[in-house]
């Protein structure tokens, strides 16, 4: 065997164990070589050792890419920390390589610094092909030359005295090292590798481990310093899971039945964990020939008394435009998900983006008033769908649950969740209605009002999408028009009076108040608290409800001398001189800007990666200069 | 708290209804609109079926026929154009207890709704379909619809219509799953019953189309077949839709037709000297949707909450 | 026979004539009974005559609703003025009417003030059904003490003296009683009368004559007072047209080849227009099976060349979010005509409404900039329509012009278009394609650029959805995703910057300025005008660019003391305590709130009607009295 | 100024074409995928039949084969998922000039597709539609479509699909105006091309369904037809898709089906015994929609100007 061992390696004291704080360990391979599930055991592992964890999937663009391309790089990043991490993190510390093409994925991503240790295959150095020995060479220089700490590992020969087919075996044989340089729990990995493969028989499941005794060995003898990362104090059990997954399982805890979709990435596998589970708790998901029949399913099951879920991304929300109108004039409970992609159009289907909020608040011809919530957490993602249900049934309307591509495929621990049979949807009431109450007995005050089932006595009505009144007839008379549409309204007004002001990350007065939604609240409170420990007067607002809007954000902001929102989607720049004069906001700004009058400023890319809290710290630390230069 | 149960209305004996609990607003269709004769034939059928009016639920989409839902006393879900498959079928989907029946447009089904008319006959739930086929663009007055006659002027063809028409028998006919199959004309009232009375007892999705007269816009549409009924061609069969004398005596023009038999409805489906009436094809045993959304309605809040406690130790660490 | 005659009219100076300013005639019948033909001959000839003109149709929701039935009435308004009229006007002065009952539908849409005179059909009276009698008597005693002025006629009676079936001769009698009574040209009336009916041979035209005539001298022998509306001075030759009719001749004006849509009320009648006339020009109608298939086939018709239009109005918008998104990502040059109708959902298919402001501008997910239109005159709707297919092309991208049910059918002469060769779209560039200019070759300070049309040799290209470089190959690199985006948004900014401030109505500075957008420009300028005349410092403005906007509005504003919208759209009600601190804004308000940062008022209501000038001026007085009351 | 004439690319003879003037990007689908040997496949057709590529469009909804008109040389619309049609019919409409070929998978255009794909049937507009049939969503990985046989497992039906899947040619031979249905695969090149080339020459609207492999998601899909072709059922006729010595070799089962018999392609394309390849239904006297929409393309400017103005007239006062 031909160990390269870098300098940088070599440099490493013997036996040395570096206590750190967190560290961000990537796996990339060909699509098909297993990264994927070696991430997955080491990131579950690392939560169940105690540490906080945020993992997210790299994913190619096509099904089955070329080998050794760029393109096709897959596999995961895995963020380990001391504390609870909420975002997937800056640059990468640590870089398990299959090939070294599949890095320059990455690298135009942004996701290596200088230092980063890459742990390369090495036999590419000796591949029969001359090409491949040469871009591998050259890429080898190259990759120093970035300044990255890169170390040639011999996974292939290793593995080769176990398996025929290295392709199939390298990724256990790497969780071995990444058990040894973090001194991870052996017999815990062991355990979990026990419990991936133990279906496919004995003999596949020896050779793994023997796989991982190998990787796990080769590291105890060629890498002299290792790293452990020190569990959080948090003795809640906790569940590790990803946003789409949790997004299912809260819709089960809803008491949910129906989920009717139409595939769509990255929405799609939230209906992949209900159908593979749903059926334990009597749910079925439904998959329509479209978006339209799957929305309208949902409302046809939401009518008949049990509020459904319909879970889409950008393309398909378009899609169901129409539907959306029906069920606010109507007031049909429903819970719709959008798990945001990058747009317009097809845009960059596997790729995050925020840039549904207006589309979801104003999509609708007509003045059409809905509830939409945005977790910022995986957490979130599964008491949100309970809280959306409720809300739905509560509102008698559309409720929306804006996640995106970085919640859906991210992972994280969270405490597990009590569940109750509180949390279920009720049965479907089917109790004689009072037939002097019209079925849209709308209170004054609050538009509120409660809708008959079908199957209750007494409680008949013919729902519809035309202008009607408290008795669902079909009115055009203008009074009526001018009433129901109020009432539609009040309802948002109503529940706005039972909302209470968002809860200030940091200090509730200062220089800038940066104003987030959704999945960036992990890098903004992260930026926030680097910035605040360099003495920067900056505070940090999360809006879990964009509609209607948390209560006191006026007043809020203008304890701030500066307030200004960092959004994933796409606006003007600021020093742009082709925008002078017209500079188009993004989309959480525009809504503040209408509602508060402040001179709400924002900085909001579409580079359709989660942001780095390191850029955000240097955008925000350069905003606040700026500030600073105009007022001395 | 309990799951959905049916027997939750806890009737000894089936209630005796008459004709006005049926009865909606009254009928804002024009006067001698075929309309009218079709809500008739489903109040009767209401009534002779005893149908409970809160367990049974009238779906529309947008169309004058698609008004059928205001005019009933009974639940009613008047939608979007075009999409009144999808929600029956939504409210199919775990509401095995109620009596769904659909009302739609030539418009609104072969054109708008057509991906949903393709899909809901394959997915072959149970609810009675009344296709109002009056070929033509009724409440947006008068432009052409997939089943306008070639050459009929309308207001977005002056000329004429382009191309023959969409047929909606031959469509559903090669449609796998489909299992209900029927066509018959507002203006004989005992076929038109018959017809609705066996797709209401048919297990799965019973589509039908009805030939209706639009006086206001189409006036000279069927002139021809109510004014010499051998035109019409009435397909028998003890398995089809049931004959009395009166009809034999009034449709000449007949033929024996079994509605197992699939090729032989194509080929009575395509003809065009004759209108054919009657049940084209039947096929019970064909798989019900239904039977899979309806799973585990009666899991109880208990068995769910274990169920997920389960799920969620799998996700423990 | 009996005449009724009220002792408002026996008032009346035999043989007077009156000078007016302008008059309000209505005309409403059971549908079926020919009152909209009389009103449009009425106005045509009016037009003609040199007045200024606004006719509205007053259409039943039913299509052959039952006779004698408030939801029945159908019919005509008809505004004749000595100067151009904009807008529907106030109350009515004068109404025919067939019947009682179909009075009251325009009794509920606030049409009748104290004093109109009615002439009302006096059949009634001696009907042979009690029912009937009493209706129509205890109607009368009603009608007048809401105070209008009622004048039985023996319509009925006179007509038939010439006719069998009464139902389709009174129509034309009563135009011959408004000949009369409005001292229009009797030639002229008689020719268009003529004209009308000729086709159907020498007996109906006779007949019809004769009916005309009847009227005219039961109206010399009974109505002594009489009216004249000069006309105004304007020597240009004039055009009588609805808008929709407007916006399918400003289509063939522009060249335009292929209509794409699918039936929707209020729009289809454009397509109604253009299937009679399009082969005229060498142009189709494409009637879809679906929305969506209708804008599909439009950009399809749009890529291979010929910049195409498809027509719509709210529920057929929503369906069409998904490919609107696609024509902005992939830049296809597309015209949109929204007639927008009462939302939300299926709302108030009839009714007018301008609602759909912020479903166009935000209703695509991702971010989908595009250019947004509105006329405000039926004159405009005409010349926009090629202005949009222009813009469309320099900015290669979907235009969209916003008109209303107002505008629809609202009739109105203006001068007749000049048309040139220059207006019409050029023929197809087959011309070689210059293989090293990529297919978006932009340009870095305008985001403009040419495209290759199939055909063009060393053009081929392939249009995608997806993120994109310039080479239209798919790219999902951060880097691209935002430059392409800034690209899009470019086109806007530049546009902008070739736009010039919208024109004041009134004076450029002062207490009020009242800001709106599309049909309500009539009206708001009406109101404007009375209440300039009042002593108070009132301007407004006209929108015609919604997006991007004109240029200088802040700076414009600035200039007034309050600056509020008026809009047909729902907004929350100042005054309800149910909103307090939570209430959401007119469309155009919210728009102009978020760019400016100004504290934009808004009233808005949703009728389902035009708004009334007369309204308006309380209202805008009301709100400067509020003002008043603020600074003192 | 001038219309749209076909006769401006002044060529006295059609240029000749090498493979290389039709490749486009390389193509990224999986290893073994049967869209490879489509594309194989069509760009000879190009080459053979000598197609400008300035005058050849390729267009396409979303899905793995919807990719296609990337990988060629020539203009291309990669639009929505399921609107291919519409798009294509659009250029189609106003350009009688260029040859129009559509790509759109099993998801695409059976499932959200369907009403664009019944009523393109029905235009009747030139062009070549295929229609690449997995059984399965490819792009979004292995969803359940409409043609996904009874059983099997999906991410969406992880038990296995609920219902028999839907036969995209009898529902195809039941639209009226429906002009060109074949049936082909993918791995057996010389039925492909030929069955290609025969849809190319159509005048109208060619419908191609092409079994297709998807080694990566249902590998065993077709292999009871590669490993067996006697289970292919070749229809033969000397209007079919023209077949060789070496095709009869291959296909054993065979059967003689006169492509002008609607009634007997709707029996051969219902049986489930064999999978039947070749051209089942041809009608090249149906109607095509695109002889109406190219109407008036060479009218002059000077003619518009004169005829609106004209209109003009009739609304003057
Ligand atoms: C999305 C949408 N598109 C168009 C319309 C307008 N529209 C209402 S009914 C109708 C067609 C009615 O024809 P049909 O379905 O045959 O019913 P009929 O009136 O003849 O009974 C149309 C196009 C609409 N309401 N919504
Ligand atoms: C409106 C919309 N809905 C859903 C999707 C997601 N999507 C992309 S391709 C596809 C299905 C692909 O299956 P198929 O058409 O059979 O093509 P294949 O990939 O198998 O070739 C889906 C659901 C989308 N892009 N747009
Ligand atoms: S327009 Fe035709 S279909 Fe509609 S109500 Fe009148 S007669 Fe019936
Ligand atoms: S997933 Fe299937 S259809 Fe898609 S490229 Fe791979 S083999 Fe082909
Ligand atoms: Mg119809
Ligand atoms: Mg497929």
């Amino acid at each position: 065997m031909n160990h390269i061992v870098s300098p940088v390696t070599a440099k490493i004291q013997k036996d040395a164990v570096t206590l750190l704080d967190e560290h961000i360990v990537e796996i990339v391979s060909d699509s098909g070589e297993g990264a994927q599930t070696a991430g997955q055991i080491f990131g579950q592992a690392s939560a169940m050792m105690g540490n906080g964890v945020w993992t997210v999937e790299i994913i190619p663009a096509e099904i089955e890419p070329p080998s050794r391309s760029v393109p096709g790089a897959s596999g995961n990043r895995i963020r380990v920390g001391a504390r609870a991490l909420h975002n997937a993190g800056d640059k990468a510390d640590v870089v398990i390589g299959f090939n070294e093409q599949v890095l320059y994925s990455r690298i135009d991503q942004g996701a290596f610094k200088k230092g980063t240790h890459i742990f390369l295959e090495n036999k590419w150095e000796n591949d029969p092909r001359e090409d491949v020995r040469n871009t591998y060479n050259e890429a080898l220089t190259d990759l120093r030359e970035r300044g990255y700490k890169v170390t040639g590992v011999p996974m292939e020969a290793c593995c080769l005295e176990y398996v025929r087919d290295a392709r199939r075996g390298k990724n256990i044989w790497v969780l071995g090292l990444l058990c040894r340089l973090y001194n991870r729990d052996k017999d815990l990995m062991r355990k979990m590798i026990t419990r991936r493969f133990q279906a496919k028989g004995e003999k596949v499941l020896n050779s793994n481990l023997q796989l991982f005794e190998s990787g796990f060995s080769w590291a105890r003898s060629n890498l002299t310093q290792t790293w452990r990362i020190p569990p959080r104090r948090d003795d809640r059990p906790h569940v590790v899971m990803n946003g789409n997954q949790a997004l299912a399982m809260g819709c089960m805890a809803a008491g949910m039945e129906i989920c009717s979709m139409y595939p769509i990435t990255p929405a799609t596998s939230v209906s992949h964990y209900l159908a593979a589970n749903f059926k334990k708790v009597g749910g079925f998901v439904h998959q329509a020939e479209d978006e339209i029949a799957a929305i309208g399913f949902a409302i046809g099951a939401s009518y008949a008394g049990k509020t459904a879920v319909t879970i889409t991304s950008g393309p398909g929300l378009a899609l169901k435009t129409e539907f959306i109108g029906l069920a606010v004039m109507a007031e049909v409970p429903l819970v719709i998900v959008d798990v945001q992609r990058g747009g317009p159009s097809t845009g960059l289907p596997t790729k995050v983006e925020q840039s549904d909020l207006l589309a979801v608040l104003h999509g609708s011809p007509g003045d059409a008033p809905k509830i939409v919530l945005a977790p910022s957490t995986i957490e979130e993602c599964f008491h949100f769908m309970i809280t959306a249900r409720r809300l739905a049934e509560e509102f008698r309307g559309p409720v929306f649950v804006l996640s995106d591509a970085n919640l859906a495929t991210g992972v994280q621990p969270f405490p597990r969740p009590r569940l109750s049979e509180d949390q279920l949807s009720p049965p479907i009431d089917q109790s004689d209605w009072d037939p002097d109450v019209a079925p849209y007995n709308w209170d004054s005050e609050s538009g509120l009002s409660r809708r008959p089932i079908p199957g209750q006595r007494g409680g008949a009505y013919v729902l519809t999408g035309l202008g009607h009144d408290r008795h669902s007839k079909v009115v055009y008379e203008s009074g009526t028009n001018q009433k129901t549409i109020a009432m539609r309204s009040k309802k948002l007004a109503a529940l706005q009076r039972t909302l209470k002001p968002p809860t200030i990350f940091g200090d509730d007065t200062g220089d800038l108040l940066v104003v987030g939604w959704g999945s960036t609240r992990g890098a903004v409170e992260e930026a926030v608290t680097r910035l605040r420990k360099q003495g920067r007067k900056i505070s940090s607002v999360n809006l879990q409800f964009l509609s209607p809007l948390q209560p006191g954000l006026t007043e809020m902001f203008r304890r701030f001398k500066k307030v200004m929102t960092i959004e994933i989607n796409y606006s003007d720049k600021k020093d742009d001189p082709a925008f002078a004069g017209a500079r188009r906001p993004a989309q959480l700004a525009m809504l503040l800007r209408a509602r508060t009058l402040i001179d709400i400023d924002f900085w909001s890319r579409v580079p359709g990666s989660p942001l780095q809290p390191g850029i955000l710290v240097d955008v925000l630390k350069h905003r606040m200069d700026e500030m600073r230069g105009a007022t001395c | 708290m309990l799951g959905l149960k049916t027997d939750w209305v806890l009737e000894p004996e089936p209630r005796d209804y008459a004709l006005a609990d049926y009865e909606g607003c009254q009928a804002k269709w024009c006067p001698g609109c075929g309309d009218h004769s079709v809500l008739n034939a489903v109040q009767r059928l209401c009534r002779d079926e005893r149908l409970p009016p809160e367990q049974t639920v009238f779906v529309s989409g947008i169309g004058c026929s698609s008004r059928f839902p205001h005019y009933m006393k009974t639940y009613g879900f008047h939608g979007l154009h075009g999409r009144a498959l999808p929600v029956a079928s939504g409210i199919r989907a775990r509401r095995p207890d109620l009596n769904i029946f659909v009302a739609t447009g030539d418009g609104d089904c072969c054109s708008i709704g057509t991906a949903h008319w393709i899909h809901a006959l394959r997915y072959n739930m149970k609810m009675v379909v009344m296709m109002f086929d009056n070929n033509i663009y009724g409440l947006t007055k008068k432009q052409t619809s997939p089943t306008t006659r070639r050459g009929r002027r309308t207001n977005t063809h002056p000329d004429g219509a382009f191309l023959s028409p969409m047929n909606p028998i031959t469509v559903s006919l090669g449609v796998p799953n489909a299992s209900f199959i029927a066509q018959t004309v507002d203006w004989n009232p005992p076929h038109l019953y018959a017809t609705l009375r066996e797709a209401f007892h048919h297990p799965g999705f019973a589509f039908v189309r009805v030939m209706q007269r639009c006086p206001h816009f189409t006036g000279d549409n069927f002139e021809l077949f109510q004014t010499d009924p051998s035109k019409i061609l009435l397909m028998t069969h003890p398995d089809g839709v049931p004959v009395d004398d009166a009809l034999i005596r009034t449709f000449t023009t007949r033929v024996e037709h079994d509605p197992a038999d699939r090729m032989n409805a194509f080929n009575h489906a395509m003809r065009e000297d004759v209108l054919p009436i009657g049940l084209f094809y039947r096929d019970e045993e064909a798989e019900h949707y239904d039977s899979y959304t309806r799973e585990g309605l009666d899991t109880t809040p208990a068995e769910k909450v274990e169920a997920m406690d389960k799920l969620l130790d799998l996700y423990c660490v």
